[in-house]
């Protein structure tokens, strides 16, 4: 059921900070993550907006503003830490290593371009290659992500193609390069349902197919169990619960993640019914924090949550962790 | 019918789109729609992106006024009145938008966006209105000493999304259009959201039509699910039959799609995606799509007749009403493809 | 706010509005800025009545084009007249002129622009193309002909320098109504039972104001340089009224004997214009964050 | 593409007539007239009949105005009313579309450093800069050339003009001043328009997305941010290009060229209505005609073709 969850992990992410400074003072948008992503895993990181989920997967390829970001921590990719790279190396990491697919895939593609060119533009990007060799390496980067030839999409611009066409052609380029490890920035939040079930199976098969590994962002928590392996829960720039899916379908331990488990109605679920829900919002970027920082929404919370900040930590060797001073037992109910 | 809230006969909407390289085309967004909806009753309107769901929705207010049909509101037709007439009428039904930012203005106070349709109204004075805009700040559960005075502009998404509640609530209305009112907000908000919407239901006996792209929540929202697609109903049915009985075998896979259900995706998969409404198929305008299409789908449209359950469906081979993974799939199954 | 719409070029300093400066300081501009111009505003209003200034056209032969003295604290002119004089009771009509027509512009255009925007359809078309017109017309031409037969008092140049601003604002207030049209508080209040004036005034003017205000200390900027321009020519306010450009035209021909007949005046103009552009750029700055 | 064409010029040719309505009803409807203006204050009432039935002044205004619309659209734009000349030779000219030349070939590389190190002390330099020659009307930076390279270093003519049919060498050297004056302030805006344009681009999700496919940075402002930053300035060189003209009125009087803006100023003042009416239809013609030109190149640049929602219909 988990097959990923072995310690030869693909990725190892350890204490990873980020900051920016802004005119109005530092902004600390990542405050600690800690993530363990085997080989040919998916994984998803979920967290509402704010969180930091998508700013903590950006730093690690170094895809932030330049300049007015601050970023420490390690993240071991086979080995190699990226954060310490420089931008010369980042270059080599990107697309070879790492493919990244982002949220609207209009806006990720250039407009004013053919698709075609911005796919050949990927793929050569990591070594030039003859004109023939080149074309079957485009069929084939299409075959892979179920494009069919019939299509012609290498002669379009990107608004002519339907949304879920443009996603996979972005989803062709963050592959062209070879990456073992893509990170999908809420891949399927611009589509309609109907076709982000295919997008998310395209995934499982690159999975499968290639020992492709993902890191899946997201803010639906329900999508984040249907298809991945581990999932990861941010909040407020933390990782606060991360385990495998059943760790977190049968035994959530943090009162966040339960609450956003809680959030979403279900169909097991009388209609017209009161949802349990979190009182109050999230809090804001610039706001400083002392303790848990779901202390003040959390029902369970006590005098030690607001004084003393949790460390992600466990049982044993489980890669099941969480940072809560008072983890929720097996299906606890809120008073 | 006469009894019903809202009812709605054979509504068109069309849009005349300029394209971007001249020529001018038409767009059938809404293409003959008729439904109706009962006092204090919540009805789902689910379809994917570029359905009309939303042109339906603007037309039924008649921010554009449809093409063609007649919306009647409280047994007037809208379509027909005018002015003064129009403007009063349709106090009755009021929106409430997805973008929670965009539906207040940014630099009016609380207060002021709250009472502008009391003071439109006009007759109520000062005192009264202030009396009212505390007392539906206070129905959608914010505090109006903490709030009356703050500009929208520094609310979030969620404060904003429930100051455009109260607002509707001003004229009281019996019918609020929800157009993907939780759409936006994180789930934690949405939740508190659709518990306040639930709320008001109870004890301001609302009607709703909740417009969603998200089944799981018209599902939990609604008494009776419409299904679109370009342009037309293709499936009415009640919400208790969703999980069990779908007709149509678009509202199967879309109900196939919601996650946590244990259907096999891959028998009832979607293929492609829908086709412009500039260029409606022939024949059933879902066959291009359809998982059992048959050859007599590609010629003949059909029509929206009455099922057993109660619900309305528009298909010539409907899925048997059975329990447990729709019909036998199987049977009709044809591979993906054009 | 919502993001301004692109409407390139209508006037120079325009580019000034699209600047996405993230990590700067915008109130020590707005300061800075805002003091400079405040301090112009002062003087050239309020100066003559405390400074002991003599009349700006007086002539005094005994000080022909004389150095800056404490007599005569930016030196005389050709005519021996007092240079300081000179620039404020200049300032004080440039200040005017501009002030006056950029609100008649921004009066005109805007009501073209709302109108246009909120009803479309023909109306928007045919109040569009009369807009383009007045694009197409050379303003400058247009000021030309007034000023030559109308006349140059300052009331004739303010009309001939507000068709500069009124299809800039015209265009420019409709991309703003138009924006904001389909955003659902504006639909909103039409399901509440308002009216198009009602929207105009309470939804589309106070969330346009910020962007308008600021379009409008450029166009001022523009106008106090256009007004120069004119008074080049010589067509700018009938001597012996005193005006910076016609300042700087009278004394071009001295430049290498009384350089401060040129550099005084250019000094407060490009001192007044300049902070009008970055108080302007400051303030959108201020009011988007 | 075609019928995008087609209605752009159909609206041109509207407004054009608007303008030349305009015009036509300005210049007839102001106090003054070409009359006076000939035959002096002193003129007998009968010699002024006399002019009026000889220029077909006595005929009815809005006839006057078709007749000379029927002239025009056969480009014959009429004779002068004061020197009898063809009003079409006297105003061809160059000196606007040379400047606006000179103003991109120097705007262009600067924005681009400016860009590069945006934030930076350069990029600070460069915008203090533009923002003071967007600030300062034209004949002042003109003057300043003049003093510098006309009469201190004498190294150019002060003022006056040859002509490219006498010597090469003596046009080139009397348009060096003007052109540079005329181009500075065009220079200033489109810099800046550029290099915030280039700014805006570089932070799209695009530039991350082509960055994130193992391109490297410069590769990415070269193939994706430097082109798409063009959009803009296209809009905006057209439009600009309508206050280019007012500028070189006043280059003109400046250093002392017969071009138009002389013949303009003069033909206003010798309420020479044909003149002035000829050159403003010229003007809104390069305006419109420019303006096309914009459209169409955006339209070849920008398959989409956002237009900036400004232009109706």
């Amino acid at each position: 059921m988990t097959p990923g969850l072995d310690p030869s992990a693909m990725l190892r992410v350890e204490d990873l900070r980020v900051s920016f400074s802004t005119p109005r003072g530092l902004v600390r948008a990542v405050r600690g993550v800690d993530l363990v992503l085997g080989r040919a895993q998916m994984h998803a990181v979920v967290g509402e907006s704010g969180s930091g989920k998508s700013v903590s997967m950006r730093a690690l390829v170094g895809l932030l503003p330049r300049g007015r970001t601050q970023v420490s921590g390690r993240a071991l990719l086979e080995g190699v830490d990226l954060l310490s790279l420089d931008e010369d190396q980042k270059v080599g990491v990107r697309g070879r290593s790492v493919g990244m697919v982002f949220q609207d895939p209009l806006r990720a593609m250039n407009p004013t371009m053919r698709v075609g060119r911005q796919l050949v533009e990927a793929v050569s990007a990591h070594g030039q290659l003859g004109k023939e060799a080149l074309r079957t390496r485009t069929r084939e980067l299409l075959d892979m992500v179920q494009v069919p030839s019939s299509l012609r999409v290498m002669d379009m611009f990107p608004y002519e193609l339907s949304g879920g066409l443009r996603q996979r052609v972005m989803i062709a380029t963050a592959i062209a390069g070879g990456a073992r490890l893509l990170i999908a920035d809420e891949p399927t939040t611009a589509l309609d349902v109907s076709i982000q079930a295919g997008i998310l199976d395209l995934f499982k098969t690159l999975q499968q197919d290639t020992g492709t590994s993902v890191i899946l962002i997201t803010h639906n928590i329900s999508l984040a169990l249907d298809y991945a392996e581990a999932v990861s829960v941010m909040y407020a720039g933390k990782v606060v619960e991360t385990g495998s899916r059943l760790d977190l379908v049968a035994s959530v331990r943090m009162p966040y993640s339960r609450g956003l488990l809680d959030s979403v109605p279900r169909g097991s679920q009388a209609r017209h019914s009161r949802l349990v829900t979190m009182e109050g919002y999230p809090p804001g970027p610039t706001e400083r924090l002392e303790g848990c920082s779901f202390a003040n929404r959390c029902p369970w919370a006590e005098d030690m949550c607001r004084r003393r900040e949790p460390v992600l930590g466990g049982e044993g060797d489980s890669l099941h962790r969480w940072a809560c001073w008072k983890p929720l037992a097996d299906q606890e109910v809120p008073a | 019918m006469s009894g019903s809230l809202l009812e709605v006969r054979d509504l068109v909407q069309v849009h005349r789109l300029r394209g971007a390289r001249g020529g001018s085309q038409t767009l059938r967004a809404v293409d003959g729609v008729s439904f109706e909806i009962g006092p204090g009753e919540s009805v789902g309107l689910v379809g994917e992106s570029g359905c009309g769901k939303s042109s339906l929705a603007r037309a039924l207010v008649q921010l554009p006024r449809p093409t063609e049909g007649e919306v009647r509101f409280r047994d007037q037709d809208l379509c027909r009145l005018r002015g003064g007439a129009l403007l009063r009428a349709r106090l009755g039904m009021q929106m409430v938008f997805q973008d929670p930012h965009s539906s207040v203005n940014p630099r009016m106070s609380v207060a002021n966006i709250v009472a502008e349709p009391l003071r439109l109204r006009g007759g109520t004075g000062r005192r009264q209105v202030r009396a009212r805009v505390r007392e539906l700040l206070d129905m959608v559960r914010l505090p109006a000493s903490r709030y009356e005075a703050r500009r929208a502009g520094e609310l979030s998404g969620g404060e904003c999304q429930r100051v455009a509640v109260a607002r509707a609530l001003a004229g009281s209305p019996e019918l609020l259009i929800c157009d993907e009112a939780v759409s936006a907000l994180d789930v934690s908000v949405q939740a508190q959201l659709l518990n306040l919407f639930e709320e008001l239901r109870s004890e301001l006996g609302l009607a709703y039509l909740f417009i969603s792209h998200d089944l799981a929540v018209v599902r939990h929202m609604s008494d009776r699910v419409l299904f679109m697609y370009l342009g037309r109903i293709c499936e009415e049915i009640d919400a208790g039959d969703l999980d069990r009985a779908p007709r149509h075998p678009y509202t199967a896979a879309l109900m196939s799609l919601v996650p946590g259900t244990q259907r096999d995706r891959s028998v009832m998969a979607l293929t492609g995606e829908p086709p412009s409404a500039a260029s409606i198929p022939a024949g059933c305008r879902f066959h291009t799509r359809c998982w059992c299409a048959r050859d007599q789908c590609a010629t003949q449209e059909p029509a929206l007749v009455a099922t057993e359950q109660g619900g309305r469906v528009a298909c010539l081979f409907p899925l048997a009403p059975q329990p447990e993974p729709v019909g036998d799939p199987l049977l009709s199954y044809r591979p993906p493809g054009p | 706010m919502p993001a301004p719409p692109r409407v390139e070029g209508l006037l120079p300093a325009e580019v000034l509005l699209d600047e996405p400066e993230a990590g700067r300081r915008w109130d020590r501009t707005l300061v800075v800025s805002g003091g400079v111009l405040g301090l112009i505003v002062f003087f050239c209003f309020l100066g003559p009545l405390f400074l002991p200034v003599p009349d700006p056209s007086a002539i005094n032969l005994n000080a022909i084009r004389a150095a800056p003295s404490l007599g005569h604290l930016f030196g005389t002119g050709s005519d021996g007249e007092d240079l300081l004089s000179q620039i404020l009771y200049g300032g004080r009509d440039s200040l005017e002129i501009a002030i006056l027509s950029v609100m008649i512009g921004a009066t005109v255009g805007c009501l073209f622009g709302f109108v246009s925007g909120i009803k479309g359809g023909i109306i928007d078309t045919v109040l569009m193309r009369c807009v383009d017109v007045l694009l197409a017309f050379p303003a400058l031409i247009l000021a030309l002909a007034v000023v030559t037969y109308v006349g140059r008092s300052s009331w004739d140049l303010t009309i001939a320098l507000s068709f500069f601003s009124v299809p800039a604002y015209g265009r420019y207030s409709r991309a703003l109504a138009v924006g904001l049209r389909n955003r659902e508080f504006v639909v909103n209040a039409r399901l509440a039972g308002a009216r198009s004036g009602h929207l105009i005034w309470r939804h589309i003017l106070p969330n346009a104001m910020p962007t308008l205000l600021t379009f409008g200390f450029l166009a001022m900027g523009f106008q106090i340089v256009a007004l120069a321009g004119l008074s080049f020519l010589g067509l700018g306010l009938a001597p012996p009224t005193p005006s910076w450009g016609g300042m700087i035209t009278a004394g071009e021909a001295y430049l290498s004997t009384a350089p401060q007949m040129v550099l005084v005046p250019v000094v407060f103009l490009l001192a007044t214009v300049v902070s009008v552009n970055l108080f302007g750029d400051a303030l959108r700055q201020r009011m988007r964050a | 593409m075609g019928s995008l064409i087609l209605r752009r010029v159909g609206q041109a040719v509207v407004v054009l007539l608007g303008v030349s309505f305009l015009t036509f009803l300005l210049l007839n409807l102001l106090p003054g007239n070409v009359i006076n203006s000939i035959l002096g204050p002193g003129a007998t009432p009968a010699a002024v009949a006399r002019l009026r039935v000889e220029l077909g002044l006595n005929q009815n205004l809005f006839l006057r105005y078709l007749h000379w619309l029927g002239s025009a659209a056969h480009g014959n734009l009429g004779t002068s009313l004061a020197t009898g000349q063809s009003v079409a030779g006297i105003i061809v000219q160059r000196l606007p579309v040379t400047a606006e030349i000179v103003a991109l070939a120097g705007s262009i590389p600067l924005a681009f450093v400016a860009a590069r190190r945006a934030g930076q002390r350069v990029d600070r330099l460069i915008a203090g800069g533009s923002l003071v020659f967007i600030s300062v009307p034209a004949f002042v930076p003109g003057i300043l050339l003049i003093l510098i390279f006309g009469a201190d270093l004498k190294v150019l003519p002060a003022t006056g003009w040859v002509n490219l049919s006498q010597s090469l060498g003596g046009n080139l050297r009397t348009a060096i001043m003007p052109v540079v004056t005329l181009a500075l302030g065009g220079f200033a805006v489109h810099g800046r328009l550029l290099r915030a344009e280039l700014v805006a681009q570089s932070e799209q999700e695009y530039a991350t997305a082509a960055l994130a496919r193992g391109l490297r940075w410069p590769d990415v402002m070269r193939w994706h941010v430097a082109r798409n930053s063009m959009i803009p300035l296209i809009t905006n060189l057209a439009l600009h290009f309508g206050a280019l003209i007012g500028g070189t009125v006043i280059v003109e009087q400046l250093f002392g060229i017969p071009g138009v803006g002389q013949l303009l100023i003069n033909s206003i003042d010798a309420r020479d209505t044909t003149v002035v009416e000829g050159i403003v239809l010229l003007t809104a013609v390069a305006f419109m005609v420019g303006n096309l030109l914009a459209d169409i190149l955006h339209t070849a640049i920008d398959p989409r073709v956002r237009y900036a929602g400004a232009t109706a219909g």
